[in-house]
């Protein structure tokens, strides 16, 4: 009963929130619907007993994540409304609404199997963080170091990308001194 | 050395020609004449050390490539892929060393040996996809032929023979990976090799499939009504060294697939398709004669007239009969050697007048005699005269033929009639009357250059017209295994159809008669009168 | 109704990721295309971390785990070049990027 | 003996090939004469074999295999027997004659050497036709003289006319030679084999209807290289050759071989007689139909080319009424005398300074006596008098016809016979008496060479002795082969009132046209009448020819390669541009923009839930659509 409360309760806040996201027309709005709807997927993690995935939603996400983007939206005024050319917005609706449906009514009519296999079963009696270390640190090593390594690069490459030469205003150089000023940070 | 005489055939002008980038510019020619010489005695050879009453294949060369999906490296020899490859070398061999091009020489031969490498490797390999590998090779050294010798439309012409074969070849492709499949359910292991496809006797209604995918890729080849244009383009902008080999050898690549593989793989489905193939090659034989009539460019009269000739190769084909498909095969070898010095012969007036249009020449049989001597026999020759290399495989052909259907025969017979049209017309626009156009006054009669392909083609178009036995009898041999008796065993199981076995006769109870050596002048006795008589 | 099972939270799922897709077609600020696709992620995640819990599998827990991972280094990545294109051309709207044009 | 046979083969291929060694330089003397001292051999030769044919001995060899496969075998075999010697002997003494007498008229032709080369190779593929024992050897032959003629017939070849000519006389051989191919296949395939022996052997016992078929078809082939109608216009247009190529090639030999071909397949022929009785009727009509263009025709050589044409009707009726020795007799009488007419034209031509008209001509008797005589006898012999060859060989025919109870095709033929007299005597008139017209038109005639007509005398003898001397042995040695049987008219009244009729009647008609022509007086009414137009130009058969039959076949030509370009062609650049036209339309998909991109993938996203949404759909739901489809 609690759980069929909590679980409406917050699809419908998180629903909300990234409607607002995807709407609205102040990016600040935006960012903060996001980071609040990201809040409210950690609920779910909670409800359905993968504790560390809720940790880490609220921790990478809505903490790192949400901040940095806090910091990307610090370079142009946010308090100016967004202007975006409108398209056609019911091709828009129309094609997301067929997908959902077509996904919904496959998920929900009761085709997937029954067959699926556990390969890494949850064991009684341990709790989610260490059972989900033993997973980590067995089956998915590698893949666990090549995800930190993708991350170290990605940070490296965003510092590179966005750090270099903070005091000039590249929008206020023409093209071909870019070109120079970009050889020379290459060389 | 023996055993692997083929793999030396195939890759030998591969090496050389590779080697070739190091030699100097002004020795190419001799290095090309010399490796192609040599290539071609590797062949005569293989044609000495061959045992011509033995029917199957000889020479046989096996390596494991991709063992988990049966791929092998798999050559072998039989009669009828014998003379197309020393054809193949004979011809190369030739046309290098009757070469008149000036233009970036030494590529053109590299270009060439690499071609040679191609055509060999796809009439000795017996593994579909080794086959399939050289087949789509050699577009590549003949795309680069027309793209950068050719005349002012080559770009076209290039892109065009080059998608237009392609394009039937991957539909090719789809099938012999279907056939490998079929194979693999039948057997259960993979298998490329088509000597084992030849044990697989499939149901009529795969047969149907398998034989329409390969028929396209053959009969774009070939290039059979409605798929010729791309033929005219090519010949039309190729460098006449391009032509010789594509009508000689690239040509013979679609028959050879019809014998090799269409035929034993798909027997019912061949008897099923007959009135089709052979409208088909009707229509090609009198429609592409018609319009070589109408042509005004000498080298497309001989550009249609060749399509028109591949057209009673296939009927000969789907004779399937013994003296059909021998007299095919007769006929490819034939073809190659006439077509290809009809073309080196329209080269020898193009390097001198620079125009292929017949109404610029007329008279020319008494300024350059021996040329028209030399034009005449081969014309002759192409029209098919008796004792001429082309008789015997055409004779042989529509003889076949006849078996199938006397109203079949008696129309494809009209090839000797408006074959004698087109050429007869265009030579006696070309060398007949008065000498018109003053730049034709002085012509130079033939060089040595050019005689050295032209008299070699025109002996061997006489000699193989008057004694074709040493070919026509490994070509029996090798029709009767490799080919109809495959087909015979095959209808005769339970997924045979009634018609393909009234239609294929076991071919071992084709009694062969042979001459009787010296034989001696028989002295009969007065015969018997004819009694009656009188009305 | 009151039982929820793993066929509750795809469809939350889906809704999810087709209010993902609304924003991906719709928006055309760079920044606003960023939050799009952190909700196409986020979407998925909640599909697999449900389907990890109903089986009884940590599969599915481990995907989102790395989905994560990915997604972060996606937006240190992405917003660097966002800055990167912002400095350059002073915009990131979306029409004026067109120099992939076919 | 058989070497002597390979030497009456192979002699005039040496001669051929040596004078063709010599084919592009100057005119040597050497040539002729070694290309007639080879002619001369193979006469000899075939006369050694005639003399051992007489003692009953035939010969056979077979020199080598040339095409063995499947069930077919087909040697170079060569046969001398009764029939084939007579052939033979015809050949080669016509083809001496006349290389010896070309010596003389090609005297001053500056490709002297080429003509000769040419004219041996002739005989050579004559000499593969006649002696052969099977229809292939045969055919290479029948192909092998039609080369020949094709290039003799252009051998001048800067004259247009000639060369078209030349291409013309090819291409309609080449239509019959397929019917003689098609022919032969239907043999083949019945009864397994091509040579004579065999055919014979097992002909007796085959299927009437194939037999039927197969007859019909090769009397096609010999109708093309006989020029029976309707492939006869080549014949005509032939004489545009050299006049010793008419008089060898288009008199004596080639255009004989469709009767030696019925002559040689006797044993088929006997068997369907319906097949018979057509060519025979062919024959006559194509006999009468000729001589009535020779009639009015004012070229010397189409006249003669003319009565060839009527000539060779005699002989086919003979042949397809089970006549063979009679037709193979007139065949060999008609080769003599023909060929001694030709070459007098040839003279007169030489004189005339190639001038063909005889109405320009006349009183040319006191400027060449020798050719005067000559030709006159040479028309005797054609016109059929007593104890001339043409009175043996042509009135047994009439018989023929008369004793076969075939009144039509026996008053068709004498008619005929008052024509050819009537038309051989006109020409004759016109050339050699009256009023010396030549003057006026500034001529100056002279007599040809001494020893071109010492080369014509044998022919002049034979024409004169074959009837009388040769008929008892002939018969004799021919039906060793051919079915024998005489042809008399069993009551002695009706014969000799046929005989003297007939003599009477050739008689008349000579009378007529000596009162007609002697001053050759042109009737300008008459000219311009329907009968004479038509008659003049040849029925108009070339022209409906040209117009029924060539210029389609140009525009139709010319159509298809407008076809080739504009749908063939046109289809596959269709299907080429219709890739290409997609992607030059669809590439603004390609803006470049991302918001556009992205909606592209979403609406690839969409298709493909679709399409698998239908999958599983389908997988799921099969036994029920499978239901739904009656299945």
């Amino acid at each position: 009963m609690f759980e069929a409360a909590a679980f409406y309760l917050f699809a419908f806040l998180t629903i909300s929130m990234f409607w607002i996201t995807v709407t609205t027309k102040h990016a600040l709005y935006a960012l903060t619907a996001l980071a609040a709807g990201m809040i409210f997927i950690s609920a779910f993690f909670f409800i359905l007993e993968a504790d560390f995935m809720g940790v880490v939603q609220l921790i990478v996400y809505s903490g790192a994540v949400m901040a940095l983007y806090a910091f990307g939206m610090m370079f142009y005024d946010t308090t100016r409304e967004l202007h975006e050319k409108q398209g056609n917005n019911t091709l828009v609706f129309l094609l997301s609404g067929i997908s959902a449906l077509i996904v919904v009514a496959m998920v929900a009519a009761p085709l997937v199997g029954g067959n699926v296999e556990a390969h890494y079963p949850i064991v009684e009696g341990v709790g989610n963080s260490q059972a989900i270390g033993m997973v980590l640190f067995t089956k998915y090593l590698v893949p666990f170091e090549v995800a930190a390594v993708m991350l170290l690069v990605a940070m490296i490459a965003g510092i590179v990308m966005a750090g270099k030469k903070m005091d000039e205003s590249f929008s206020e150089l023409s093209e071909d001194e870019i070109d120079t000023k970009n050889a020379e940070v290459i060389s | 050395m023996m055993e692997h005489i083929l793999s030396i055939l195939i890759f030998f002008p591969l090496v050389a020609g590779v080697l070739g980038l190091m030699v100097n510019k002004d020795s190419m020619r001799a290095y090309g004449i010399a490796v192609s010489g040599i290539e071609f005695s590797l062949s005569l050879w293989l044609w000495y050390a061959f045992d011509g009453s033995n029917g199957g294949f000889q020479f046989n060369e096996m390596v494991a490539l991709i063992p988990a999906f049966g791929i092998n490296y798999q050559l072998g020899i039989d009669g009828i892929s014998l003379f197309i490859v020393i054809m193949s070398t004979l011809v190369t061999f030739i046309g290098i060393a009757s070469l008149t091009e000036t233009r970036d020489v030494k590529n053109m031969i590299i270009t060439l040996l690499v071609l040679e490498m191609t055509m060999v490797g796809v009439f000795v390999s017996l593994d579909a996809i080794v086959f399939y590998l050289f087949w789509e090779l050699s577009l590549v050294p003949m795309l680069y032929l027309i793209g950068a010798w050719g005349g002012p439309k080559r770009i076209y012409a290039s892109i065009k023979f080059f998608l237009y074969t392609f394009t039937g070849s991957l539909v090719m492709l789809v099938g012999m990976i279907f056939m490998a499949y079929l194979y693999q359910q039948a057997t259960g292991q993979w298998s490329f090799s088509i000597t084992e496809w030849y044990r697989v006797v499939l149901p009529m209604d795969l047969q149907l499939w398998l034989f329409a995918a390969f028929f396209l890729g053959f009969a774009i080849k070939v290039p059979m009504f409605p798929f010729h244009t791309w033929l005219p383009y090519a010949h039309g902008q190729a460098p006449t060294i391009g032509s010789v080999i594509l009508a000689a050898v690239l040509l013979k690549m679609g028959t050879y697939g019809f014998v090799r593989l269409s035929l034993p793989l798909f027997p019912d489905a061949s008897v099923f398709f007959i009135p089709l193939v052979v409208t088909l090659s009707l229509i090609m034989i009198i429609y592409t004669a018609m319009v070589a009539y109408a042509q005004e460019d000498i080298k497309q009269v001989v550009a249609y007239s060749s399509v028109s000739h591949m057209g009673v190769i296939v009927l000969g084909t789907f004779a399937l009969n013994i003296e059909g498909i021998t007299g095919s095969i007769f006929l490819m070898i034939g073809h190659g050697i006439v077509s290809g010095a009809l073309f080196l012969l329209v080269g020898v007036i193009y390097d001198r007048r620079h125009t292929k249009i017949m109404s610029e020449f007329g008279g020319l049989a008494s300024v350059m005699p021996r040329y028209a001597t030399i034009f005449g026999i081969m014309m002759m020759a192409s029209v098919g005269l008796p004792l001429t290399i082309n008789f015997v495989g055409e004779f042989l052909s529509l003889l076949g033929l006849f078996k199938v259907s006397s109203t079949y025969a008696l129309i494809a017979g009209t090839a000797i009639i408006v074959g004698a049209i087109y050429m007869l017309s265009a030579y006696k626009k070309v060398f007949f009357g008065n000498v018109t156009k003053k730049e034709n006054e002085n012509l130079p009669d033939v060089t040595k250059t050019e005689l050295m392909g032209l008299i070699p083609l025109t002996i061997i178009a006489i000699w193989l017209g008057v004694y074709p036995k040493p070919i026509l009898d490994p070509i029996d041999a090798s029709v009767r295994e490799n080919v109809l008796n495959i087909m015979y065993q095959k209808v005769n199981t339970d997924m045979g159809t009634e018609e393909a076995r009234a239609m294929i006769s076991d071919p071992y109870a084709v009694e062969v008669k042979t001459f009787v050596a010296s034989a001696p002048v028989e002295k009969h006795a007065a015969p018997a009168h004819h009694s009656e008589g009188g009305h | 109704m009151m039982e929820i099972t793993l066929t509750h939270y795809l469809v939350l799922s889906t809704v999810l990721f087709s209010i993902g897709l609304i924003g991906v077609m719709r928006r055309k600020n760079l920044l606003m295309l960023f939050f799009a696709t952190e909700i196409l992620l986020n979407s998925v995640n909640i599909a697999l971390v449900a389907i990890s819990h109903f089986y009884g599998d940590f599969t599915g827990q481990m995907f989102a785990f790395f989905i994560i991972a990915i997604a972060a280094s996606e937006v240190a990545v992405g917003l660097g070049l966002l800055v990167l294109w912002f400095k350059r051309f002073n915009t990131i709207d979306l029409d004026n990027m067109t120099s992939m044009k076919g | 003996m058989e070497m002597y046979l390979y030497i009456a083969l192979f002699a005039p291929l040496v001669g051929s090939l040596t004078a063709g060694l010599f084919g592009a330089s100057k005119k040597t003397l050497f040539t002729g004469v070694f290309a007639s001292g080879m002619l001369f051999a193979s006469f000899i030769s075939s006369l050694l074999l005639l003399v051992q044919v007489l003692q009953g001995n035939t010969y056979h060899v077979e020199m080598m295999t040339w095409i063995a496969t499947g069930g077919l075998y087909v040697p170079f075999g060569f046969v001398v027997n009764s029939v084939t010697v007579t052939m033979m002997m015809v050949v080669t003494t016509v083809s001496t004659v006349v290389h010896v007498y070309a010596i003389g008229y090609m005297d001053h032709d500056k490709a002297f050497n080429r003509f000769f080369a040419y004219l041996s190779a002739f005989v050579f593929s004559m000499m593969v036709l006649v002696m052969s024992d099977n229809l292939l050897g045969l055919f290479i032959g029948w192909e092998g003289v039609g080369v020949c003629s094709w290039l003799l017939i252009g051998f001048w070849y800067h004259k247009e006319s000639a060369t078209w000519a030349a291409n013309e006389a090819f291409i309609m051989n080449r239509i019959a030679d397929l019917a003689m191919l098609v022919g032969i296949f239907t043999l083949y395939w019945n009864l397994g084999t091509i040579s004579y022996e065999g055919i014979f052997a097992s002909v007796g016992t085959a299927d009437h209807t194939m037999l039927v078929v197969a007859a019909a078809f090769l009397f096609v082939g010999a109708m093309g290289k006989s020029a029976q109608f309707p492939l006869h216009t080549w014949l005509a247009d032939a004489m545009e050759g050299p006049t010793p190529v008419s008089a060898l090639i288009h008199a004596a030999t080639m255009v004989t071989a469709g009767v030696y071909l019925v002559v040689r397949m006797n044993p088929l022929y006997d068997l369907v007689p319906e097949v018979g009785i057509v060519i025979a009727s062919l024959g006559a009509f194509v006999a009468m139909f000729a001589a009535s263009m020779a009639l009015v025709n004012r070229d010397m050589k189409r006249i003669i080319a003319y009565s060839t044409l009527s000539q060779l009707g005699y002989m086919f009726v003979a042949a397809g009424l089970g006549a063979y020795w009679v037709a193979l007799f007139h065949l060999m009488a008609h080769a003599f005398f023909k060929a001694l007419l030709f070459l007098g034209a040839g003279n007169v031509m030489h004189a005339m300074s190639d001038e063909l008209d005889p109405f320009k001509m006349g009183g040319l008797g006191k400027v060449m006596p020798g050719t005067f005589w000559m030709m006159t006898l040479a028309s005797i012999a054609l016109a059929g008098f007593f104890p001339f060859a043409g009175f043996f060989s042509k009135d047994l025919i009439l018989e023929v016809a008369f004793v076969g109870h075939h009144p039509i095709l026996y008053t068709v033929l004498l008619l005929t016979a008052g024509l050819t007299a009537f038309y051989s005597f006109r020409l004759a008139f016109l050339i050699f008496t009256g009023e010396e017209r030549y003057k006026l038109f500034g001529f100056h005639p002279h007599e040809a060479y001494k020893y071109m007509l010492v080369a014509m005398s044998p022919l002049l003898v034979l024409a004169i002795i074959a009837g009388f001397l040769f008929k008892g042995t002939y018969y004799e040695m021919v039906t060793a082969m051919l079915p024998a049987g005489e042809y008399h008219v069993h009551n002695p009244i009706v014969y000799w009132i046929m005989t003297i009729g007939t003599q009477l009647f050739v008689g008349g008609a000579v009378l007529y046209a000596w009162i007609k022509y002697k001053n050759a007086k042109v009737d300008k009414k008459v000219e311009a009448g329907f009968f004479y137009q038509l008659l003049f130009n040849q029925y108009y058969i070339p022209k409906i020819y040209d117009e029924v039959f060539s210029k389609p076949y140009a525009e139709l030509s010319k159509m298809f390669w407008k076809l080739d370009n504009a749908v063939v062609d046109a289809t596959v650049d269709g299907i080429a541009g219709v890739f290409y036209g997609t992607a030059k339309k669809t590439h603004t998909m390609q803006d470049g923009n991302l918001s556009s991109m992205l909606k592209w993938m979403v609406v690839g996203l969409v298709a493909l839930l679709v399409s698998a949404a239908v999958f599983i759909g389908v997988v799921t739901n099969a036994d029920v659509i499978m239901k739904l489809l009656g299945h």
